[in-house]
């Protein structure tokens, strides 16, 4: 199998479905004559189907992605780049309003075969307006699929699943992943929809995570097995449909579950999965289900404050070590490099008790 | 509101007495049609919003029936009368208006999500502004797939105010897509006239910010409207140029039915404008021309009310969607498989009272893509 | 004390701030001149007020709430009102990239202090695109707080104290309640932000909910009482920040939680709550904590499916049973006339375990 | 790109010869300012973007001095040029380059979201569109509060496409609101140029659909500039008129550092802008006029030398944020005690790792309100 990356796996997949149907085409601002995308996956395409099959855009998110929306309908199957998560904001009604609500209310007469691919990154500096994830409210809507891939495989395999599928699919990619290498199949492969994968096993501790959350978890699995602790890391791979069976029988096996994202926790992604455990888990559970997400502030530019608000790995860390702890499974101390619980004022009291603070 | 040149009266066409009269007879089924919804809305047969377009007629019926069979149409929640004279059935119509799995969208859309795949007619649609960009769209699909045709796009004066409106419209021109931009600008969005909604209120001539022809119409005369449109959607088809196509008209309802629609309009207004009925009008020039006979075609009139009456009983008689139902078409097939995994009855699945059961599409084609396409 | 409606209760509110303080005005579609709005809160402000303190706007719902930043980082404070929550998605850029963002990303020489009212319903057969209740993607949003008045008092006080905020605040209103009558003291009060309400106290379940659910809470703890089943109900009125502290204590005191919300549940507000509670009550609870709400469907328009998809009364009893149930106080059947579980194929199995189905 | 009628060599102007200068000199500034930013951002003092004004220094010149003390301005994200211009501090703009304490924001906005508050320069900002429809709020407080005054809103010709530009255009012509809209046309908006984003690449004929005054002037003059914006803001001042003003100039530098901007531009395109450079051709008009010596002014050069290398010294030396302030600047004050009850701490509070400590909003001045109203 060849080890490439993932900017390289998602070309591929759109490449192959391009040739393979014709009905696929392209949408995007800077995708096109010249690629001046972060993501750069769309260099060569332009060169290879020409300006139909590759739209260049102005700047109009809700305009082309209603255009997609509607090409749709007459049976093509769009797939649209908007330059990161955050420009999709200007375009959420046709998401929210049209796409995911066209098969229902036309009673299954019309149906929206489209892909909507957002990059996703939290830090570089970017600032507030640049460094969101709210992936989430995509995956609160009915009518929409969401899917998040982390490796290379993955990216190929659930990218040309979701050029396939029937229905709008949200998809999105780690910024920070796009240079990283793995090894993918060179034939026509496909990743099913709907079922979350389990890159490390482990016994104590169950780690849940999307996007580029995972390869932080794996991370920090390594340095926690440095200190004999065992965590398993769930790569979701699709927030809706959430793969709740994977999730569950990780956590019946090691009682432990923490759950991270690079956004915000509260009303976020960890929000629901933390639920699901508790309530598919709750005789399991040796410890509260844990969470573990970005510091809710709209991003700082600064570095010193940027790096404080970031779910990085040391949080992630801390976070799994207190897991462990509550759960009786390690001494009340956060642990050999954890120091105290952290720097911004979490006053931590073991197991929940009413405190006297008031 | 602005005022119109009176409709001109010669009867200057090369319309054949047939087609005269079917234009004629579609004014009045959709009027009659949707007397007879205001009627059932407040025997609480129909329930939600309820759109008239009564006042309209002509704008709906010229425009709507310009079309050629590769064409595509789309419009607002403002939509019976679209549906009917593109050629829907009146009893589905009315089912949906019931909200009856024999409705034209099996009882999930309602008044506002009226369409007819099959008549290219692609939707009544609720969000103000939100079906230009997806028209522009399906002129786009026209264009990759080197297909012939053009798309006609219906929305209301209040709609030009949006951005939808104008990154639609950008992206049409830009790329020389077949869409006519049709403002049925009856003078108000809801209470708002369009010299309180438009910084200008002559709306065609939104169309050169565009680059595109922008013109305008008496929206009661629906000889004059169907003209016009003919003529764009031949622009739009044989050279690739979008335009926009103001037609001026009225709704005699309120916007819909909790507005009594006196708030914002005197009755002199209303007054005027029910002087120049599109129906009234048309019928006396058929009548000048001798198509119609001088009791003014009692005998259609009777027709419509029976189709009309029909599609009552139709709709009555029609059983409602089934609430096991309630999960169907919310996602193509493939998601029953793809959901399995937090389903009700899945090990780890859903467990709350009113969980998301995806079950099989059963109204969707089996190749949707297909189907719509032609 | 008199007994006014929500609506002259959000009136009052509006004409008390507006007479205050010069700085308030008014903007959205169809307040003004004429009153077309489902709400009809404004009635006679126009006539009162003046053409610039309630301003009548075109449908550009991105132009006018952009519109009322601009007025808000100059000093105003702009009330908006959005027809209803379902057309605020035109405009999510001007509220998550600007108004949330602003006074982090000035570094504190900016604030944004606006209002924006969003009437909030389900039913009544308005349809997939009018029948939406996404509140919990702005309660994620750090920059934003967002407040859901139940009563009439709350109502008009919360209004006055979002009024006086000096950040951006997104009101919740019950489109269903704009009739209902409380009482309403004559004097300038206010209800202070971030604390939650105990509309019922009860010892054996704990009903956490906000809006219009908390109503169909309190009708279901009534019922449950009449079972010799002891309600405690839990009226959030604020999402952000939201008051930990009352629903802990009160779930501490149960042992048993149950989190409504009329919109949808996976990925959505009691997501959150049931985290949390999980989290601050671990050792407390007798029954995993349970969640209810509307069934995960753009809204169908047909009444039967309509009525199928709402998170109704009954359903919400029979969520409240269930919990009970788990918890060993009933028996494994769920109660009198509580039938089977649903008619929407829900399989229970008594605590999770790993079924055969597969 | 549209090509530009070569920049008249005569001075005709009543501005005194200081007045010149300093025109001259904060060209210079902003040029000088630019290149040693780009070199700090190479040395990794700078990240995130940086979006140069390079090359536009006539326009960014001569539309922000146009301005009353009543005035406010809004820009995009390529907003260096426009902070200096204002009067921002050097210092403290570059030191907001660094991420420092120090700068205009506190260190929280960086290059993108500069501002000067008491000079009334309300920001640059991120999203395309976006300051659009903020800057005419602006313009609704003033015309509210009946203060004298207008608002400057530069943005991109990349802008013109979005909703957000006609959604706020037809409320500022609707409403007579003082706003001058300023396209700053550099050709391009990232990789694709006017052309391939508008389908009326004549920007300014936009402002007809509003039915608003537009016109283009030469944006590599900084004197043309400077009198139409003046013209315009008297014109959005006196008579609540808002218009468009289009300038047509260029960016020599890509969108940002990652683009090295020759992918989508001919080196001749570059060459023949570059041939029209706005601060060599007005420093010819000045030592034409004799207000330049002739050896260009070397000393007023060495000067901004000076002034930007103490710029970077300053913003070298600054503090960062300290990371406990990370929860500073996120809500009012009176959050503190609103947030209490899910703060870490709280008896039922925070318990992950990185909670929501809200803390005091120390930078915010006591009454916001009316410290930004000046
Ligand atoms: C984005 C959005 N905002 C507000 C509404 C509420 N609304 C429904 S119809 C309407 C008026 C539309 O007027 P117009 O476009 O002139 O069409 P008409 O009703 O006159 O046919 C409004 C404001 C909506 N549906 N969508
Ligand atoms: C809504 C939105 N979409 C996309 C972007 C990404 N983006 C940043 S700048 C830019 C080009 C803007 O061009 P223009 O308005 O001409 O301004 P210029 O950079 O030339 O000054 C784009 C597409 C964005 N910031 N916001
Ligand atoms: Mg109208
Ligand atoms: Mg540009």
């Amino acid at each position: 199998m060849a080890q490439i990356t993932y900017r390289q796996a998602l070309q591929q997949a759109l490449r192959e479905e391009m040739t393979r149907d014709a009905r696929v085409f392209l949408m995007g601002e800077e995708i096109g004559e010249v690629t001046l995308t972060p993501s750069k996956v769309t260099e060569g395409l332009f060169q290879q189907f020409g300006p139909k099959r590759v739209r260049d855009t102005p700047i109009s998110e809700e305009g082309f992605i209603g255009v997609g929306v509607g090409a749709a309908t007459l049976g093509l199957r769009p797939v649209i780049e908007i330059m990161t998560i955050n420009f999709i904001l200007v375009a959420m009604d046709q998401v929210i309003n049209h796409a995911a609500k066209i098969r229902c209310m036309f009673g299954g007469e019309l149906s929206v075969p489209m892909v909507i691919r957002l990059p996703v990154a939290q830090g570089s500096q970017l600032t507030a307006q640049h460094s969101q994830s709210f992936e989430g409210w995509f995956a609160n809507t009915p009518g929409l699929k969401v899917l998040a891939p982390t490796t290379p495989h993955d990216a190929k395999g659930l990218l040309k699943s979701a050029i396939r599928d029937d229905d709008p699919v949200i998809f999105l990619e780690g910024l920070q992943s796009y240079s990283e290498r793995g090894e993918v199949p060179e034939t026509d492969f496909t990743v099913p929809i709907g079922l979350a994968a389990v890159p490390r096993e482990g016994s104590d501790l169950t780690i849940v995570a999307h996007g580029f959350a995972v390869r932080r978890a794996l991370r920090v699995a390594e340095r926690l097995e440095g200190e004999g602790i065992s965590a398993e890391v769930v790569d979701l791979r699709s927030l809706r449909p959430l793969d709740m069976e994977t999730v569950a029988t990780s956590v019946r096996k090691t009682h432990r579950a923490l759950c991270v994202e690079q956004g915000w926790p509260t009303y976020g992604v960890t929000a629901e999965l933390a639920s699901r455990i508790q309530r598919a888990c709750f005789t399991d559970l040796d410890a509260p289900v844990e969470r573990c997400g970005g510091a809710e502030v709209p991003m700082p530019y600064a570095r010193t404050l940027e790096s404080a608000a970031l779910a990085n790995d040391d949080k992630i860390y801390r976070a799994a070590r207190q897991v462990l702890t509550e759960s009786g499974m390690l001494g009340r101390g956060v642990g050999r490099d954890g120091g105290a619980p952290s720097g911004n004022g979490v006053v931590r009291s073991g197991t929940p008790a009413r405190a006297v603070a008031g | 509101m602005s005022t119109v040149s009176p409709t001109e009266r010669r009867l200057e066409t090369n319309l054949s007495d047939d087609e005269l009269l079917r234009l004629h007879r579609l004014m009045l089924l959709i009027r009659r049609f949707e007397e007879r919804a205001e009627e059932q809305y407040t025997r609480d047969r129909i329930g939600g919003y309820l759109h008239l377009n009564i006042g309209e007629e002509a704008t709906v019926v010229g425009t709507s029936t310009a079309i050629q069979p590769d064409d595509y149409v789309f419009c607002s929640y403002r939509d019976h009368g679209v549906a009917l004279a593109m050629g829907a059935s009146t009893q589905q119509v009315m089912a949906e208006l019931f909200g009856k799995e024999t409705g034209v969208a099996h009882g999930r859309g309602g008044s506002m999500h009226l369409l007819d795949v099959k008549r290219h007619f692609l939707g009544g649609w609720g969000i103000v502004g939100g079906q230009i960009p997806i028209a522009v769209g399906a002129a786009l699909a026209l264009d990759n797939l080197e297909k012939p045709g053009a798309v006609l796009c219906l929305f209301g004066d209040g709609a030009v105010a949006t951005g939808a409106f104008h990154e639609a419209l950008n992206l049409a021109g830009l790329w020389h897509l077949p869409c006519v931009f049709v403002i049925t600008n009856n003078g108000y969005g809801m209470g708002t006239s369009v010299e309180r909604s438009s910084a200008e209120p002559e709306l065609y001539k939104r169309a050169a910010a565009y680059k595109m022809p922008g013109e305008r119409v008496d929206g009661q005369d629906v000889l004059a409207v169907r003209e016009a449109t003919q003529r764009l959607l031949r622009l739009a088809r044989d050279e690739r140029q979008p335009s926009v196509l103001e037609c001026l008209t009225y709704r005699y309802r309120g916007h819909s039915p909790i507005d009594p629609g006196k708030g914002y309009r005197t009755p002199e207004e209303i007054e005027e404008w029910r002087g120049r009925d599109p129906i009234t009008l048309f019928a006396q020039r058929l009548q000048e021309r001798g198509v119609l006979p001088d009791n003014g075609g009692q005998g259609i009139v009777e027709e419509v009310d029976r189709e009309v009456q029909e599609a009552i009983d139709f709709a009555l008689q029609s059983p409602d969607p089934d609430p096991s139902a309630l999960y169907h078409h919310i996602y193509g097939e493939a998601a029953v498989e793809q959901f399995a995994r937090m389903a009700p009855g899945a090990p780890f699945g859903e467990r709350s009272i009113s969980p998301g059961v995806v079950t099989q599409d059963t109204a969707a084609p089996d190749t949707p893509d297909e189907a719509t396409l032609n």
